[in-house]
């Protein structure tokens, strides 16, 4: 069942998206100190951070729980798991059958719900707050999110995300207007996913508009690190996604090493460009109020439901 | 000894031998005497009738076959219970102040005679007679009514004594033109009102005195039944009589009217285009149901409150046998025993619960299960029995009403659903209150003659799981008779 | 056993839940005895019918013939694959529900324990009775001592008024639903009223009657299920219940009701109309959107859970409607699928809704409160209960690797691959209550972190709190049972449904069972790998290797020092708990965001109240639009009626004259 | 067609007719005493329909059956009435519910439409009094209209007694009477029920100080 060389791929895979993610998040970060004029911090300011955290005391509240502890691992497991699943480089993953399209969405579901109980588990006012507006733009972006898969796994007549890559990357070039619709709603969900302006800023502790911030105030040391590592994973395994989705050229199909290797430098140069256009994004768009998500997922949902319907209408022949 | 004259003589006599005597400390346990020596009589005569089939007695005109027989055993199994329930019941009623002496012995004198005239209706092979055993049915228990002499309770009575006059004038008239049908073909001999001959040639009775008379005959006897819009004398006179009283009348009385209906209602068939009979019944009994659900919804006395459950159960017994048809009179007679058997258990325990909390509005009665954990489940389960709430037997009656009511009378159904959920509704909702909840009375010292009660339910609870099979063929025979 | 048919077993079964239940009533004064020895009894037998259930399963049908019942309708009694998995549910649940009974009940002074013994062990085996009824008169009895039973359970307490409230509206929703329950059986009774599911399932119907006994058996299940708009009493009784109780109405009994659909839909009628699971598509949609919001804005935890169940009742009518679409069209592998799903909820939401109201039901014993602002903070006193409640959660939010994520994966499955109905607008339709599905889904994870978190995290709303005691030996044991359920089913999904699909099989012919035994037991596979599959035992060890890997790498590399200190809070110091979220202002944004959903009354401070304060309160839009009307309309039509009886003798007579007149001029034969 | 009918079914019509005179008669009175003089002359009249049936046919039982009505309705029950009249000291009814040229014209409806219902009937009957049936279902009507119009209790007793009378017109024209043990019974229902209302009104008016029905409307719903 499991080849070795699929075993060592799906472990490469998943030590690069470790890799890899911090490096992402830092890039995205000094893309948008250069459009915002600022002097860039460094590329890998990211691991630094890290390294000071692992090395810092954990402070705790006094009544923190264990649930408080135990969240940190559990969403880090869960993001890795996530990386694992999606296709970066080759869709010859033993760990891609593990979960399809839907239950991937579940495993970042699981993750948020950890983080917003841990938001609420020493009992002040941010972190509550914060685990509510959590919730509230998870479950707004959720079924956008699904229903993006929704229209991919009809056109691929499967939900498997290995299956949808390889068919969108082998197709024969037919131009499919469902697809386009399903790309925005998709970056929609992105950007609210990973905490991204317009719905959220994560580099501001401005009470009032804080989501992400919100719940991990009082997290400190190895903890936090972990938090921060993990959501730069879950950025990553967004880009990864959307890069495999819309742009699956170059993954390698099968476990064809040359392919792999290829696919690398491939997959850094799309990394590197989404990350620039993200930066983009989140400097020409302002913060928005926070009643005002729903509105912008609301219409990330529509732009996905309709990008379904378009599928139905003019793409199945039937 | 002869079973049926042992029957109807020992309610005749010792309802004699009771006005005689007067009241004295062990005319209570004659009274019950009576009534078990009635209720073998009646158990012997069941055997007798299972065993060898229908018999006539007294020349033709006492006729048991196994439709009133039924019946006979019901109407005497209830007799004796409630003279079981009475004894205590009617102490505690002296005790209060509310009772004489002299009434007491009219008490019992008119209970021995009202089971002696609804035994005779309910035997009686002649059709007049049948009428003069109502209308008997209907003097003995005017007074029994009327026993407090309130104002409340003679109005009552006054109403109960016009009405049912009235109505009962009507069954005459029915009965009058019926005579005059049945002479056409069996000729002036005094036969021609006897119902086993009827049976013999109701094919050749003229239809239009038929429908005629059977038009008199329904409205005359449905006003004893209750059947709407004739029905007013019976929450008054159940609400105002004592308890026992209202018991047997709602228990007894409106069955033995019922079967009067029934009777007519196989000459009737014979007679007329098929469904004629049949569907004048579904219209009453609809109607009847109908209203008295609606009825429910705004009652405020107890016992008035069940009174109205009767009229309402009197409706949906009228319907079944208008449908007709082997299930539906199945049904119907299973449902007359049910509603007998439980409508009476009810009366038992709602009039010890009035007597405990001294008031019949059910607003001022809480919390019986605290006051004596017995009446208050008596009452509940006696209620959720009514209700048609398996395990009990009523519901297996109106499990084969509804679901024939389903299948040949779609139409009905709506209005079955509209009237049995507001019925639950309001009987349920006055009721739980009633039971549940706290209450600052305190247990009083008599202690309530509750056997009767527990003993009906266990009843209707085993024939809800299990119908012996005598009782079943019995049954069958009985709807076969109906047609 | 030799000779004893796996139907024997579960008679004695019931018959053994009765005797306990006889016991209990004759033992009344002996607390420790009713509670340490009967209801731990209950369970064992509860665990005996789980295991004949999965025993029988995949055998074929066995019937039995009771002494009793109606004259020429004895109880017949049939145990099939659809049974089998109901009582399997049944079984399993209450095992772990009764176990904790016994530590729930032996605590404090229960009134009238003995009375209480009888109406649980009589609501037990009025249950499994349903289950094996085979003709419309034991299904109809077992059907109503079931609403009966528990209607003296959800009254135990009967001493407030809102309780009997409550009892009063259940019992008369389930009275009505019942009575439709029974017409539908009257339009599919055989010829000659033989009353026999044989006789039914044998019977030809005309297309409408087959239609009238489908929605009469929508309603009638429907009402007992939750089906909005006949849901009302569900939010009512479930908080009026002493916890297991409600546990068991809505993890066991609200199944029976999708038994009943079940049966009736696929069993007895075997024409299937697409418009039907269209009918039955859009009530369980507006189901489950409707109870998950409420679910969202309760303050109850026991209303907030009993919404959920309305939720959850509705998603699996949506699975209901999409195997009926499916089955209408012939496309047996969807049905199946779709199918598969129905039966997996079932089994889901039993585990992980009776944990979760045993767990309030341990909360309400520590704390005496119900109400989640006065809650918070509990898992530090009750590390069990918070612990076994995170599970319960996480199902019930549909989120792997629990038992919530697989139905509901199953589900979209069956959604996905909807196109190619041969109705174009079905095609459009279904996609959109797809995306309407993964909403509710969705908002129930928000409905569970408000549970949870408001609940167990964040610091002590009053201070008697600290006193809270975490659950019993027995409790604990219960509820230890009930999340070994929830994570057997999550995690090994494919075990389950190769049992489960004997009674698929045996309702639509065709089940997932030839895809499924090709591939391993960890594998979640339904139409073939490449379209796709789930392997949440590898979900499960991927994210408990990360999390262990981690944890280790970090300790070892680095340090695990910890240090204590008061919350930084961004620099301020709201120290005291008033600064969390309440439980009103946690769902705020939903009450924003459907505010034509609720029917609220806010009260806001005005500028110079001297003692301002800030109240709102959601009310069902149902009662308002459906239920007061209706009252009001039937005391209309009484106080309209009660006019006839105007104690006027005179009138009386006229009313009899009148009768008699028109009687003699209109019926002329 | 008149000439062919004998003597005796003249004089029974006739005898009829004053029956259903009386009838209106006594919807129209509203003295007590007068009253039961109407009431005892249709007895009277009854009486005498039933004596002619029972010369003209011969049956012994009818014979029987008019000293029934003779005893009953023309002595046993006016002197009760009377005796009640006096002891509770009655005059005259109060004014009826609605006024008397209106219920005269009501029952004038009343005695066509028991006309029709009965025309159907009579064709049948092969007695030679078959013409009465109507008569009799007229008079019945009436007494049942009278009940609904009075307001004192026993006018309210006199017109139940006055529907007995049509019913036992009824019995004789139709069938020739009943069979003998019903009419026995019939009559003992009678005279036992007038004796328990005799009772009843003194308690009626011990309770409320008066014979008027108004004052028995306490027992409602609404």
């Amino acid at each position: 069942m499991i080849s070795i060389s699929g075993f060592l791929g799906q472990a490469f895979a998943i030590l690069l998206a470790l890799f890899l993610a911090p490096l992402l998040s830092g890039w995205v970060g000094q893309c948008r100190a250069w459009f915002q004029s600022r002097t860039a911090p460094p590329l890998l300011l990211p691991y630094y951070m890290l390294q000071k955290l692992f090395n810092k005391d954990v402070v705790l509240a006094h009544n923190a729980s264990s649930l408080f502890r135990a969240a940190p691992f559990v969403i880090f497991g869960c993001m890795v798991l996530a990386c694992a699943i999606v296709p970066t480089l080759s869709t010859d993953l033993p760990f891609a059958p593990a979960a399809d399209a839907l239950a991937l969405v579940g495993v970042f579901g699981l993750a948020r719900i950890f983080i917003a109980l841990a938001g609420m588990d020493i009992g002040t006012a941010f972190g509550s707050l914060g685990g509510r507006r959590e919730m509230l733009v998870g479950f707004l972006a959720e079924p956008a999110l699904l229903m993006v898969f929704f229209t991919l796994a009809m056109i691929a007549q499967s939900t498997s995300l290995a299956t949808i890559v390889e068919t969108l990357a082998h197709r024969e070039l037919v131009i499919y207007p469902s697809l386009a619709f399903a790309g925005v709603a998709f970056t929609f969900v992105s950007l609210a996913e990973n905490a991204r302006v317009p719905v959220d800023n994560p580099a501001t502790h401005l009470e009032l508009t804080m989501i992400h911030e919100a719940m991990i105030l009082e997290y400190t040391g190895r903890h936090l690190a972990l938090i921060e590592w993990a959501a730069s994973l879950k950025l990553y395994a967004y880009s990864c996604l959307g890069l495999a989705l819309f742009f699956p050229w170059g993954i390698a199909p099968g476990d064809d090493i040359v392919a792999l290797i290829a696919a690398i430098p491939l997959l850094v140069f799309k990394l590197a460009i989404g990350g620039f256009l993200l930066a983009a994004i989140e400097t020409v768009n302002a913060k928005m109020r926070i009643f005002r998500a729903p509105e912008f997922l609301g219409t990330a949902f529509m732009l996905a439901v309709l990008g379904l319907l378009v599928r139905l209408l003019l793409e199945v022949r039937t | 000894m002869d079973f049926f004259i042992l029957m109807l003589s020992i309610p005749l006599v010792s309802g004699a031998l009771l006005t005689i005597v007067g009241e004295r400390d062990w005319a209570p346990n004659l009274n019950v005497i009576a009534s078990l020596g009635t209720f073998l009589a009646a158990v012997g005569l069941t055997g007798e009738i299972v065993a060898n089939g229908p018999r006539f007695a007294v020349g033709e005109q006492f006729f048991i076959d196994s439709l009133n027989v039924f019946f006979v055993a019901l109407t005497a199994f209830v007799g004796l219970t409630t003279s079981i329930f009475s004894g205590p019941y009617m102490r505690i009623e002296r005790d209060r102040g509310r009772l004489t002496k002299p009434r007491l012995r009219l008490y019992k004198s008119m209970y021995q005679l009202f089971m002696f005239t609804m035994l005779a209706a309910l035997t009686t092979n002649n059709l007049g007679i049948l009428w003069v055993a109502m209308e008997a049915a209907t003097l003995t228990t005017v007074l029994l009514v009327s026993l407090y002499r309130s104002p409340a309770s003679l109005e009552a009575a006054w109403k109960y004594f016009i009405l049912c006059g009235v109505g009962i004038a009507q069954a005459l008239f029915g009965t009058v033109l019926l005579y005059f049908a049945a002479e056409r073909v069996l000729g002036a001999a005094g036969n021609a009102l006897l119902w086993t001959h009827l049976v013999d040639v109701k094919s050749q009775l003229e239809p239009t005195i038929m429908a005629l008379s059977f038009i008199f005959l329904l409205v005359g006897y449905g006003t004893k039944v209750g059947l709407a819009p004739l029905h007013n004398w019976l929450p008054d006179a159940h609400a105002e009589g004592p308890t026992p009283v209202s018991a047997v009348l709602s228990g007894l009385l409106l069955n033995v009217a019922l079967y009067a209906i029934l009777r007519c209602k196989v000459l009737a068939d014979g007679a007329l285009p098929e469904g004629y009979a049949g569907n004048l019944m579904i219209g009453f009994g609809l109607f009847t149901l109908l209203l008295a659900a609606f009825f429910l919804s705004r009652q405020k006395d107890v016992k008035r409150m069940f009174a109205y459950s009767s009229i309402e159960h009197m409706g949906l017994i009228t319907f079944a046998f208008g449908m007709g048809g082997p299930i539906a009179n199945f049904a119907g007679l299973l449902h007359m025993t049910m509603h007998s058997l439980t409508k009476s258990a009810i009366f038992f325990a709602v009039g010890h619960a009035t007597q405990k909390t001294e008031t019949q509005l059910m607003e001022h009665i809480r919390g019986l299960m605290k006051i004596n954990p017995l009446i208050g489940w008596g009452l509940m389960l006696g209620t959720l029995a009514i209700l048609g709430m398996p395990p009990f037997g009523v519901f297996a009656s109106e499990f084969m009403i509804l679901t024939h009511a389903m299948k040949h009378f779609p139409w009905t159904t709506p209005i079955l659903l509209l009237a049995l959920g507001v019925a639950f509704a309001s009987i349920f909702s006055k009721v739980q209150p009633m039971v549940f909840g706290e209450t600052e009375a305190k247990r009083l010292p008599h202690a309530p003659a509750i056997t009767p009660v527990f003993l009906h339910l266990g009843i209707v609870l085993m024939l809800g799981l299990y119908i012996p099979p005598y009782l079943t063929r019995w049954f069958h025979e009985a709807a076969r008779m109906l047609g | 056993m030799p000779g004893l048919l796996s139907l024997d077993l579960l008679l004695i079964a019931a018959a053994a839940w009765l005797a306990i239940g006889l016991c209990g009533l004759l033992a009344a004064r002996h607390q420790a005895l009713v509670s340490q020895v009967l209801f731990p009894a209950g369970a064992l037998v509860g665990l005996w019918v789980g295991v004949t259930g999965i025993a029988a399963l995949g055998g074929d049908p066995q019937t039995a013939v009771l002494a009793i019942g109606l004259p020429d309708l004895p109880f017949h009694l049939r145990l099939d694959n659809l049974s089998a998995t109901f009582a399997i549910l049944l079984g399993l649940t209450s095992a772990g529900i009764s176990v904790y009974s016994a530590g729930y009940f032996g605590k404090g002074d229960v009134a009238g324990l003995g009375t209480l013994c009888l109406e649980y062990h009589l609501f037990l085996a009025s249950m499994l009775m349903v289950l094996l009824a085979d003709d419309a008169y034991a299904f109809m009895v077992a059907w109503e001592c079931m609403a009966l039973s528990s209607f003296f359970l959800v009254t135990t307490d009967h001493k407030h008024e809102e309780i009997r409230n409550a009892g009063f509206l259940y019992l008369l929703i389930a009275h009505i639903g019942a009575i439709g329950i029974l017409l539908c059986f009257g339009v599919m009774t055989g010829g000659a009223g033989d009353y026999s599911f044989a006789a039914m399932r044998s019977q030809e119907l005309a297309p409408f009657w087959t239609s009238a006994a489908f929605l009469l058996a929508l309603a009638g299940f429907g009402a007992k299920a939750g089906l909005v708009p006949l849901h009302v009493w569900l939010p009512e009784a479930h908080p009026a219940a002493p916890s297991p109780v409600s546990a068991m109405m809505s993890g066991v009994m609200l199944k029976t009701a999708i038994y009943g659909l079940l049966r009736v839909s696929f069993d007895l009628l075997h024409t299937t109309i697409w418009w039907w699971g269209v009918v039955a598509l859009v009530v369980g949609l507006v189901t489950a959107l409707f109870g998950v919001l409420y679910a969202t804005v309760q303050n109850d935890m026991k209303r907030l859970l009993a919404y959920s169940s309305i939720e959850n009742i509705g998603l699996i009518a949506v699975a209901i409607g999409l195997t009926l679409i499916f089955h209408a069209y012939g496309m047996d592998a969807l049905a199946a699928l779709a199918m598969t799903a129905v039966l997996y909820h079932c089994l889901a939401h039993a585990g992980f809704k009776s944990l979760l109201f045993l767990c309030t039901g341990s909360v309400l014993h520590a704390t005496q409160e119900r109400n989640l602002g006065k809650l918070g903070g509990l898992i530090h006193p009750m590390p069990w209960v918070a612990w076994l409640a995170l599970a319960g959660i996480i199902a019930g939010a549909g989120l792997p690797p629990l038992s919530g994520f697989v139905s509901e994966w199953l589900l979209l499955q069956g959604f996905l691959f909807s196109p190619g109905l041969p109705h174009p607008w079905l095609n459009m339709v279904v996609p959109v209550a797809a995306a309407l599905v993964v909403l509710v889904a969705a908002l129930a994870g928000f409905a569970m972190v408000k549970f949870y978190g408001i609940i167990f995290l964040g610091q002590m709303r009053e201070p008697a709190l600290k006193d809270a005691h975490d659950a019993g030996p027995w409790e604990r044991v219960g509820l230890v049972w009930l999340a070994l359920i929830t994570l057997f089913l999550g995690v090994m999904p494919s075990t389950v449904i190769l049992r489960l699909d004997a009674a698929t099989r045996q309702l639509l012919g065709a089940g997932l069972s030839d895809t499924l035994k090709e591939q391993g037991w960890w594998m979640l596979a339904p139409i073939s790998a490449e379209r796709a599959s789930y392997e949440p035992m590898l979900v499960l060890v991927t994210i408990a290797a990360t999390l262990l890997l981690s944890r280790w790498l970090v300790r070892s590399l680095y340090h695990g020092r910890v240090r204590r200190s008061s919350p930084w809070d961004c620099g301020y110091h709201f120290e005291g708990p008033r600064a969390q979220d309440t439980a009103e202002g946690f769902s705020q944004p939903i009450r924003r965001i459907f505010e034509p959903v609720f029917r609220m009354q806010r009260h806001f401070p005005a500028a110079r109240d001297t003692q301002p304060f800030y109240s709102v309160k959601v009310e069902d839009h149902f009662w308002y639009w459906c239920y007061l009307p209706i009252a009001r309309l039937a005391n209309w039509i009484s106080a309209l009626i009660v006019t006839l009886q105007g104690g006027r003798i005179a009138i009386y007579l006229m009313y009899s004259f009148i009768t008699l007149l028109v009687l003699l001029m209109v019926a002329r034969p | 067609m008149t000439a062919s009918i004998p003597l005796s079914a003249q004089l029974i019509n006739l005898f009829a007719a004053v029956i259903l005179l009386l009838a209106f008669a006594m919807l129209a009175q509203r003295r007590m005493h007068s009253l039961v003089n109407l009431f005892a002359l249709q007895g009277l009249a009854l009486c005498l329909a039933t004596l002619v049936a029972a010369v003209s046919t011969g049956q012994v039982h009818l014979y029987f059956s008019a000293g029934l009505t003779l005893l009953l309705k023309v002595l046993a029950l006016p002197w009760i009435l009377y005796r009640l009249v006096r002891q509770l000291n009655i005059k005259g009814d109060v004014e009826a519910l609605i006024n008397i040229p209106t219920i005269m014209l009501v029952g004038i409806g009343l005695v066509m439409v028991a006309f029709n219902v009965a025309l159907p009937i009579s064709e049948l009957s092969h007695t030679i009094t078959r013409g009465t049936l109507g008569i009799a279902l007229a008079v019945v009507m009436l007494a049942f209209l009278m009940m609904i119009t009075r307001q004192k209790a026993i006018s309210q007793v006199v017109g139940f007694l006055s529907m007995e009378n049509g019913l036992f017109l009824a019995a004789t024209s139709a069938t020739y009477g009943m069979p003998m043990v019903v009419e026995l019974g019939i009559a003992l229902d009678v005279l036992v029920g007038m004796i328990i209302l005799g009772v009843f009104f003194f308690q009626i008016r011990d309770q409320f100080d008066s014979l008027d029905i108004r004052h028995m409307e306490k027992l409602k719903d609404s």
